[in-house]
């Protein structure tokens, strides 16, 4: 099922190329149709979610045995959601119009493409199976941003994007196969099998070989997410391309970083992430209040949103941080931090993929993204004011909405590892809020200039697919227990080991 | 000729060859004429057979002599009158980057001569045997079969594409009209 | 589940008032919803009192749940919220009945209650916060319900940023309680010990102090005025506001055990803040931020009366403050649509008390309750306060003292804005000669709301009668201190000059200026300056810091990649010399090297744009132009690049067998 | 005739192989060097079967064999210059530099 | 003595088909002339069918040790040949025009078979004379286009360079031969192993000198100018020939003579790095701004080698080292022979702006470059990485993380030039009319070795599995 679940996809991007280009409207419906059914397919296996730790509903084949990699998908606790939160943002984004510059078969190609190796990388359990999936991310994102992006800076933004995160996926190969030779011990073969990985852990220790592994993991993992220093990819290339492959891009892809941070790094070497867990503490304090801060000084609205990114997933890594940087001792707090980092995971998925089609809408009408442009906007669209004030609110961190859920837990799980950065990290709250509030009011509130005058509000396509994140958004805001459960179900191997 | 003796009269034209070699080759490069380069080259071959024939190797000095050198010589004439006009004889010094040539040169000759000074070798020397060609012989058809087939192939396929590409003409007119690459436009009437 | 009612029903009554507005219902069959809903929670909260009922939400996870727990003072919040509400939301029907946004004003009210019930029956750190950060949000919808002004909308953000502030404090709070001892309940706080628990005092007061405007938080409170009126009633008296001080109340009697310096902290700050914000109110000209000064400083009174060792003094002061700041803000509301003006000098022209009688007796009951005149109940409370303070543990002279000139500033503010803003003459005598009334007369709903408030200030005066101090004590969830006589008489005396002195200034026309310089009034007036101060030191080295650090990240030099970028220069320039061929060219290629280091340098420093990693990709670039120079297309510089090669592979081979060979 | 001297003067040979080769402009000026270099190679050869390898046939084997690759060079040498010139009246390296970078 | 025959049948059968070509050249009508490509492709199927069948033999050594019959040397038979294969069907209407269109079909089959011989030479004297041939063959194809002023410019410049470093390999091996007494690599893997210190100088100078020679077949530095020179003006389907086939055998004829040389004293192990290492990187950096797709493809050849080069590094140091080197040379070869078939449909235009817009005339062929363009780069699941992966694997084993780390530098530098290419094909518009194409058989050489690449790619145990199994003779 799972299966189904990332092929699917991938025979619809084929279906695509093979319908006819002329009719836009039926090629988007297929695509959408294709699209959810990943979705759906999910939801069932969420159902069957049974949460005894470790990997569920595997289903395996042999792929190259000589090496030791399998086909082998399956969900836990914390790829299942991650999963699930990827199948609905790609549904939302391929529902929402965009300029398709008369290449309506290529670009919803591509996008179901992006949609089965996104699904792969999170419900890949085979190391080596990850990895390709992950690699091909990058390569379908790159034609989107290229392909579809505003005029001949996507090209380069699109360029530096693949560049620099496929040096860091090559990084990740590099620390993927010293796991894998040191995996060989006691006379069994070598694998990439994740679960023996987790449960063997051939490279955590204190040897030279670990620290590198280590170090290749956290360098491309850390341009994934991103983590300051290596973030300067991301502002081109979400400035430059199509708002849902923006909202892809923020949504699924950062997320496959910090995926990998707690599937490998975590998972497969405690004692070695433990060393370094207070750097890497540091650096995602670093990124909350860097990315808060620069964020706030950005005039140019996907800009602005993209430094954002930058800060949340910061709050990602610092609960990461806080869950390994202890082997035992203060579980509770552990386990909360890592269970706020997932749920961060998902909800900063959602709410700003929300904000990022928004403000794809923005621009479809405006031409613009300079916030000085605009103004007083509420008065000729109050259901895109609606939605923006609704997710802006989510993203800085307003209770009752997603991002709380997240955000309290990496705070008061980190607060018992590391008060002091948990502290300082508390800044990057205010600090979101100023930047949303003036975005707020710059685009929403106040005087509207004049030639706004013949705004259209949101369309019906529009307010579908916001309206499925952000009812998403309050009800994990509100009711967030199915989600716990099923993460705490991941979280709780990890943090109760030895 | 005594034992003694006769070493001391190979070893004396083994110098005289020897320096012959080394002289002749150097005049090859510092000749007027192409013609001359090739003559000066010839020679060079002629004393290196001597000294394999001081070696005992006496088949494949003459060899070395016969063929090589005369084929040497012919195919150099051959090419100078080719190219070179009126016969190759006009004087002429053509070389570029002399200096880096001679450091070089020089390089290889000090690091070549260091391995023949200092570097240790088996120390076996070759019995004087009369049927030394007569093994080699059987070494050909023998354990070296395969050698011998694979330098056979190589004439063969030296002969074929010299052929093919030095002869000016061949069964269907000028041999060289239309190898050239497809045109890149479609001449009118043709059909991708 | 019931007590969950609380904050829910009056949430579903906000959405149902959307959908009624959305379908253009009548205002006064919104304003019914929103008022039936407030009965409706008053049923409930008064049954969730009576048996002081708990409720976890299951929603939430399995690690934490927030839970509902009606108890101590939150027995008498959990009424008066609502209780107030309603005259507020009957006010706001009536006087917005012909704005556009009134679904949007009552729901929001509606719902901003709701979440003042979910706060003071908050019984962890969790549902506390969730609760803290919503009334924060939902002020800053209230302040910016006029959207369409910039300023209002600029006042909202630094409303709810300068609340937010405080806000971090309960986020450490609540972190460090998790972190002694593994829950976010209140009830194992006292299991709580050490630094963990210094820091859940100092985090919750800073977000009392926060929310409840106390220094240096005050100035909040003047850019909520720019809300509608109601909004502003609502704000001051049972919800927001409240909350500091309810929550200190509520935790007080936990934290202040085990925390030394807790108490004397909060008794300070609360002093502090009352006799600051006496004056401030005592010089404003404005009406309403008048009142907002008074609301800092009567709030400050409730600190002092908790750190002093007595939230239940303050828990009283809380209810009988919520009953007569609700009606003087009302009342400044009605002024203000009489008159169009907020500014006393104007309003002692507009000569309210004549045209507006009604009103401005009704004021009067709330002025004298705010000046604490016997027999109201503000009176009663605030004498609780001044007993408080003379049984405080530590700095008892200076609380007493204190008190007592911040009784004297509230009584005389009090009589100063009656008396101005709603005067019967324009104060020099001359009666006959002044503006006519602008606006319309208040209309019966807004009357009957402003009675209602008057009449609830006049039942609190019930407190004085004998017997009602243990209902009160129960109702507070906190014992009072015993009061003395001298207590009750210097506190009458200071009311006695405050109100006489008010009365003297007006004979003498200075109570609109008070006959100080313009510049120290208005340095007074608006807290000292504190805002100013604020944006120094905070708001524009914040923004400095983050265009630098924009600009910086545009750039991102740093040494390791620019060494990097160094060796791959250099490789270029040698690159470049094998092209080039000898000597010279070597020159060239390193002046060449030279020049081009200096325009990374350049180009990372002066354009501002370029990114390092850019750079060293540019670099990359010139080494492949470098190494393109190196394929000459001459075969002798092939046969010299081979010849060079073999050279160095020996070598270097000779060097690895050496190396290989020493090594075994 | 000690192996050392027969090696130095294939290396003396090998080394002015070289220099011609790199030296000369000539295509043909430079086949003569590497028909040098070859021609040390089979004296060195030859050496080292009489003096190192115990006179087995493979060293005499070894000289064929390169000879035959000089006589496979200069055959193919001749063939690709012939038709160079033909096409392109170029004699020297220096005529043929189209293809670069 | 016993002579063998049957270890030889692959070879016999394309000396025998390159006879029965050039005869049929000689006698069959100039309309008939394109039959020699069937000729030709029948011949070479023989060959890999014989060395199929050889497959199952035991592996060992054969005609007195000069000559390998291995599972290395037998994958490589089949490598060259399903290439050769390809470049007979890119070569069918690309030399439809020329008069001796059936000759050339005997010279391909002859060079490959120079680099089948290579492939499994076990004798120094084996390996000059077999790569003598390759070298021989691949000249005279290079110039083939007899009017065309830059195939003999490239033909003529690979042969001097061959020439030069012909004479190093020639003295190298002499020197071997006098340091061991013998020129079978089972002599010098004995012979070698008993000399004492102050035979190292030879020795090392040996090593350099037949290095050198191999770096020449290889197109690996400081021998590897010709390649870029070759891949732009030799005939496209040579070029994809000399880019692919003598690489394959090269890198199989080195990995067997680095096997039997003593692993401390030559230190060849981390020369081999070096060199893999310089190579690489060189290839990389000179491909970046290259216009010209032919050239463009060349310098990423002289890449490609240094990556080929790493599973020589770790030889004998991980068990992943021989399938990596039979992997990524099948992977390499395929995919160049898609990427410069893509070149010879598109009638040898090769200029990057003439691509604009490509995907909209040609999707298939676009498809086509794209595959395996990213095949070069490594990305899944195509055959590249697979390629990559076991390479990358191989060194970490062998403790060269460096070379790893230095690799994955690279390849990302590569990722710029690719996309280069592929950014204009995908999204530009389209300049003019679109480019002509060629006729089918080259479309279908295309189409099957994309499909290759790919299939290699996901299916890439089956390979893989019999790498694994495959020895190295007589190391």
């Amino acid at each position: 099922m799972l299966t189904a679940a990332i092929f699917i996809p991938l025979a619809g991007a084929l279906l695509m190329l093979a319908l006819p280009a002329t009719r836009e409207r039926r090629l988007r419906i297929v695509a959408v149709l294709v699209a959810a059914v990943p979705l759906m397919l999910l939801a069932l296996a969420w159902l069957r979610f049974r949460g005894g730790g470790g990997f569920e509903q595997v289903e395996a084949v042999s792929w190259i045995p000589t090496l030791g990699a399998r086909y082998a998908v399956g969900v836990d606790g914390i790829s299942l959601p991650l999963a699930a939160m990827t199948a609905l943002l790609f549904t939302a984004a391929i529902v929402y119009p965009v300029d398709l510059r008369g290449r309506p078969r290529a670009y919803y190609a591509l996008f179901l493409f992006l949609e089965s190796v996104s699904l792969g990388v999170f419900l890949a359990v085979d190391l080596l199976l990850f990895y390709v999936f992950f690699d091909l991310s990058i390569v379908g994102m790159y034609f989107l941003i290229a392909a579809w992006g505003h005029g001949e800076a996507a090209r380069r933004a699109a360029l530096k994007f693949f560049l620099y995160t496929f040096a860091g996926s090559l990084a990740i190969l590099l620390a993927i196969l010293a796991l894998y030779l040191s995996s060989a011990s006691g006379g069994a073969p070598r694998t990439f099998d994740m679960a023996r990985l987790i449960a063997e852990r051939p490279l955590d220790g204190p040897g030279l070989l670990s620290v590198l592994a280590f170090l290749g993991f956290a360098i491309g993992f850390g341009i994934k997410t991103p983590l300051v220093p290596f973030h300067t990819w991301l502002p081109p290339a979400h400035v430059d391309a199509p708002a849902p492959a923006s909202t892809i891009l923020a949504g699924v892809l950062l997320k496959m970083g910090t995926y990998g941070f707690v599937r490998v790094v975590l998972s497969m070497m405690p004692a070695t992430f433990q060393r370094f867990a207070f750097p890497l503490a540091i650096l995602a304090v670093v990124s909350i209040v860097y990315g808060a801060l620069v964020a706030l000084a950005q005039q140019h609205l996907k800009r602005r949103i993209a430094y954002t990114s930058v800060n949340h997933m910061g709050y990602v890594v610092l609960g990461i941080a806080a869950a390994g940087a202890l082997r035992t001792g203060a579980e509770g707090a552990r386990a909360l931090a890592l269970t706020g980092a997932t749920v961060e995971m998902v909800a900063h998925g959602l709410i700003t993929g929300a904000l990022f089609l928004i403000s794809g809408s923005i621009f479809e009408r405006a031409g613009t993204y300079e916030l000085a442009e605009f103004g007083g906007l509420a008065r000729r669209a109050p259901a895109l004011t609606a939605v923006a004030v609704l997710a802006a609110f989510a993203s800085l961190g307003l209770p009752g909405l997603a991002g709380f859920v997240a955000e309290f837990q990496v705070f008061v799980g980190t607060f018992a590892v590391y008060p002091w950065l948990a502290a300082i990290g508390l800044l990057g709250i205010i600090v979101t809020a100023a930047l949303f509030l003036q975005l707020l009011q710059r685009v929403f509130l106040g005087d509207m200039p004049e030639r706004w005058a013949g705004w259209r509000d949101l369309s019906r396509r529009e307010l579908t697919a916001l309206g499925a994140l952000l009812v998403f958004v309050v009800i994990l805001g509100v009711a967030p227990a199915p989600l716990l459960a099923v993460i705490d179900a991941g979280v709780r191997p990890l943090v109760a080991r030895r | 000729m005594g034992r003694g003796g006769d070493r001391v009269l190979s070893d004396l034209l083994f110098w005289v060859a020897g320096a012959a070699a080394i002289v002749t080759a150097w005049r090859v490069f510092r000749a007027d004429s192409m013609v001359r380069a090739a003559y000066w080259l010839m020679a060079s071959f002629v004393a290196v057979g001597v000294v394999l024939v001081l070696l005992d190797a006496d088949f494949l000095g003459l060899v070395l002599l016969l063929m090589m050198a005369g084929e040497m010589t012919i195919m150099a004439v051959f090419m100078v009158m080719f190219m070179m006009n009126p016969a190759g004889l006009n004087p002429m010094m053509m070389v570029h980057q002399h200096r880096t040539s001679i450091v070089a040169g020089v390089v290889a000759f000090l690091g070549l001569a260091a391995v023949g000074l200092f570097g240790a070798f088996p120390v076996a020397p070759a019995l004087s045997a009369p049927d030394t060609t007569a093994r080699l012989g059987r070494e050909l058809l023998g354990d070296s079969m395969l050698i011998f087939e694979t330098a056979g192939v190589a004439l063969l396929a030296t002969m074929i594409g010299a052929i093919a590409i030095a002869s000016g003409s061949g069964r269907y007119g000028t041999a060289a009209d239309g190898s050239v690459e497809p045109p890149a436009e479609l001449a009118s009437g043709e059909t991708p | 589940m019931t007590v969950w009612l609380l904050p829910l029903l009056p949430l579903a009554g906000a959405l149902v008032i959307l959908a009624l507005g959305r379908a253009r219902r009548s205002p006064a069959a919104l304003t019914a919803t929103a008022l039936a809903t407030l009965l409706a929670v008053i049923a409930v909260a008064v049954w969730a009192a009576v048996h002081a009922s708990s409720a976890a939400w299951a929603l939430w996870g399995p690690r934490l749940a927030p839970r509902l727990d009606v108890g101590r003072i939150g027995r008498t919040m959990v009424v008066l919220v609502p209780v107030i509400a309603v005259p507020v939301v009957l006010f706001a029907g009536a006087s917005f009945r012909r704005d556009a946004g009134l679904p949007r004003l009552l729901a929001l009210l509606t719902a901003f209650t709701g979440l003042m019930e979910l706060l003071v029956t908050a019984g962890d750190f969790l549902t506390l916060l969730v609760a803290w950060e919503l009334v924060g949000a939902c002020s800053w919808a209230l302040i910016g319900y006029q959207w369409r002004d910039v300023a209002r909308v600029r006042a909202a953000r630094d409303a709810f940023l300068t609340t937010r502030v405080g806000d971090l404090g309960l986020y450490l709070a609540a972190a460090a309680a998790f972190a002694a001892t593994g829950s976010l309940d209140f009830g194992a706080l006292a299991a709580a010990r050490g630094p963990a628990f210094g820091v859940v005092a100092a985090g919750v007061l800073v977000a009392a102090a926060a929310k409840s405007a106390q220094l240096p938080f005050s100035p909040w409170l003047f850019s909520a005025m720019a809300g509608p009126t109601p909004a502003s009633a609502l704000l001051h008296s049972a919800t927001m506001v409240a909350a500091g001080a309810y929550l200190l109340a509520r935790l007080a009697p936990t934290l202040a055990p085990a925390v030394g310096w807790f108490g004397p902290a909060v008794a300070l700050l609360g002093l502090a803040t009352a006799l600051a914000g006496g004056l401030v109110a005592s010089v404003q000209t404005d009406l309403k931020k008048a009142l907002a000064g008074s609301t800092s400083a009567q709030y400050g009174l409730m600190f002092l009366a908790i750190g002093a060792g007595f939230p239940g003094a303050a828990g009283a002061h809380l209810v009988t403050h919520a009953a007569f700041k609700a009606l003087l803000f009302l009342g400044a509301g009605v002024a203000l649509h009489a008159a169009d003006t907020l500014d006393l000098a104007t309003l002692a022209r507009a000569r309210l008390g004549r045209t507006i009688t009604r009103v401005a007796l009704l004021v009067g009951v709330g002025t004298l309750a705010l000046a604490a005149v016997p027999p109201l109940g503000g009176a009663y409370s605030k004498e609780q306060i001044i007993v408080a303070a003379a049984h405080a543990a530590r700095w008892r002279g200076t609380l007493v003292v204190g008190a007592l000139v911040a009784g004297l500033f509230s009584a005389f503010y009090a009589a100063r804005l009656q008396l101005l803003a709603f005067s019967h003459d324009r104060g020099d005598g001359n009666a006959t000669d002044g503006t006519a009334p602008t606006g319309a007369p208040p209309s019966t709903p807004e009357l009957a709301s402003l009675a209602l408030l008057a009449a609830l200030s006049v039942a609190l005066g019930a407190l004085w009668l004998p017997g009602a101090a243990s209902a009160a004590v129960w109702a507070v969830g906190a014992p009072l201190a015993p009061g003395a006589a001298w207590e009750l008489a210097a506190s009458l005396a200071t009311v006695a000059m405050g109100v006489g002195g008010a009365w003297l200034l007006r004979r003498r026309h200075m109570l609109v200026t008070l006959g100080l310089p313009d510049a120290v009034r208005t340095r007074i007036a608006g807290w000292f300056g504190l805002p100013a101060v604020g944006r120094q030191l905070i708001v524009r080295p914040t923004l400095a810091l983050a265009n630098a650090l924009a600009d910086f990240d545009g750039r991102v030099v740093d040494a390791g990649v620019r060494g990097a970028v160094q060796v791959a220069t250099f490789t270029s320039g040698v690159l470049a010399w094998w092209g080039e061929r000898g000597v010279d060219g070597l020159v060239t290629a390193v002046a060449r090297a030279t020049t081009r280091l200096a325009h990374a340098s350049r180009a990372a420093d002066d354009q501002g744009v370029d990114r390092v990693v850019e750079e060293l990709a540019r670099d990359v670039g010139v080494v492949g132009t470098a190494s393109r120079r190196l394929q000459t297309g001459l075969a002798h510089d092939y046969y010299r690049l081979a010849a060079a090669g073999t050279v160095v592979l020996i070598v270097v081979a000779a060097f690895v067998a050496v190396l290989g060979r020493q090594a075994r | 005739m000690t192996l050392p001297a027969l090696l130095v003067v294939a290396a003396a040979l090998f080394g002015i192989g070289v220099y011609g080769a790199l030296s000369q402009q000539s295509f043909v000026m430079i086949m003569m060097g590497l028909e040098l270099m070859l021609n040390a190679a089979i004296l060195a050869a030859v050496a080292f079967w009489a003096r190192s390898a115990g006179g087995t046939p493979k060293g005499q084997l070894l000289a064929v064999v390169v000879m035959a690759v000089m006589a496979v060079e200069a055959a193919v040498g001749f063939a690709l210059v012939t038709n160079i010139y033909r096409i392109r009246k170029a004699d020297i390296t220096e005529k043929l530099k189209a293809l670069r970078g | 003595m016993t002579m063998p025959v049957g270890d030889l049948l692959p070879e016999l059968i394309l000396l025998g088909g390159a006879v029965v070509v050039l005869i049929f050249a000689l006698i069959a009508p100039r309309h008939l002339q394109a039959w020699a490509a069937a000729l030709a492709t029948l011949v070479l199927a023989g060959a890999m069918v014989a060395t199929i069948t050889l497959m199952s033999g035991p592996e060992r050594l054969t005609f007195a040790g000069t000559y390998a019959v291995d599972g290395v040397a037998l994958w490589g038979k089949l490598i060259v040949c399903a290439t050769t294969i390809g470049v007979v069907a890119l070569s069918v209407e690309w030399f439809a025009s020329d008069p001796r269109h059936g000759e050339y079909y005997a010279l391909l089959l002859l060079s490959a078979l120079g680099a089948v011989l290579l492939a499994g030479a076990a004798d120094l004297m084996q390996l000059t004379l077999a790569m003598l041939l390759a070298t021989t063959g691949a000249a005279v194809l290079i110039a083939y286009h007899r009017r065309s002023r830059r195939a003999g410019e490239a033909a003529i410049k690979f042969y001097l360079l061959g020439a030069l470093t012909n004479s190093a390999l020639v003295f190298g091996v002499v020197l071997l031969f006098g340091l061991a007494g013998t020129t079978t690599f089972e002599g010098l893997h004995s012979g070698l192993a008993r000399l004492g210190s102050a035979s190292l100088l030879p020795l090392v100078v040996a090593t350099g000198l037949v290095l050198v020679g191999l770096a020449f077949e290889l197109g690996a530095v400081p021998a590897h100018a010709w390649l870029p020179d070759v891949a732009e003006g030799a005939p496209a389907p040579v070029a994809a020939f000399v880019t692919a086939v003598p690489k394959t055998a090269a890198l199989i004829a080195l990995a067997r003579l680095v096997a039997v040389l003593p692993e401390g004293a030559a230190g060849w192990r981390p020369l081999v790095a070096v060199l893999a290492a310089v190579t690489m990187t060189l290839g990389n950096v000179a491909a970046l701004w290259q216009d010209d797709v032919r050239r463009l493809l060349g310098w990423s050849a002289v890449s490609q080698t240094g990556y080929g080069l790493m599973a020589v590094v770790a030889l004998g140091r991980s068990s992943l080292a021989v399938p990596a080197l039979l992997y990524f040379l099948a992977a390499y070869a395929l995919a160049t022979v898609a990427a410069f078939g893509v070149v010879v449909v598109l009638r040898g235009q090769a200029d990057r702006a003439r691509y604009a817009g490509l995907v909209a005339a040609h999707p298939w062929l676009a498809l086509a470059l794209l595959v395996s363009l990213l095949s070069f780069v490594g990305i899944p699941p195509l055959a590249g990485f697979a390629a990559k992966l076991a390479l990358f694997g191989a060194v970490i084993d062998a403790g060269y993380g460096w070379l790893a780390a230095l690799a994955v530098a690279n390849t990302v530098v590569s990722v710029f030039y690719y996309v280069r290419v592929l950014a204009p094909v995908y999204l530009d518009e389209p300049l003019g009319a679109p480019l002509p194409r060629l006729g089918s058989w080259a479309v279908g050489s295309v189409a099957l070795a994309t499909a290759a690449v790919v299939l290699l790619g996901v299916w890439a145990n089956g390979l893989l599995a019999a790498a694994h199994a495959a020895r190295i003779l007589p190391g």
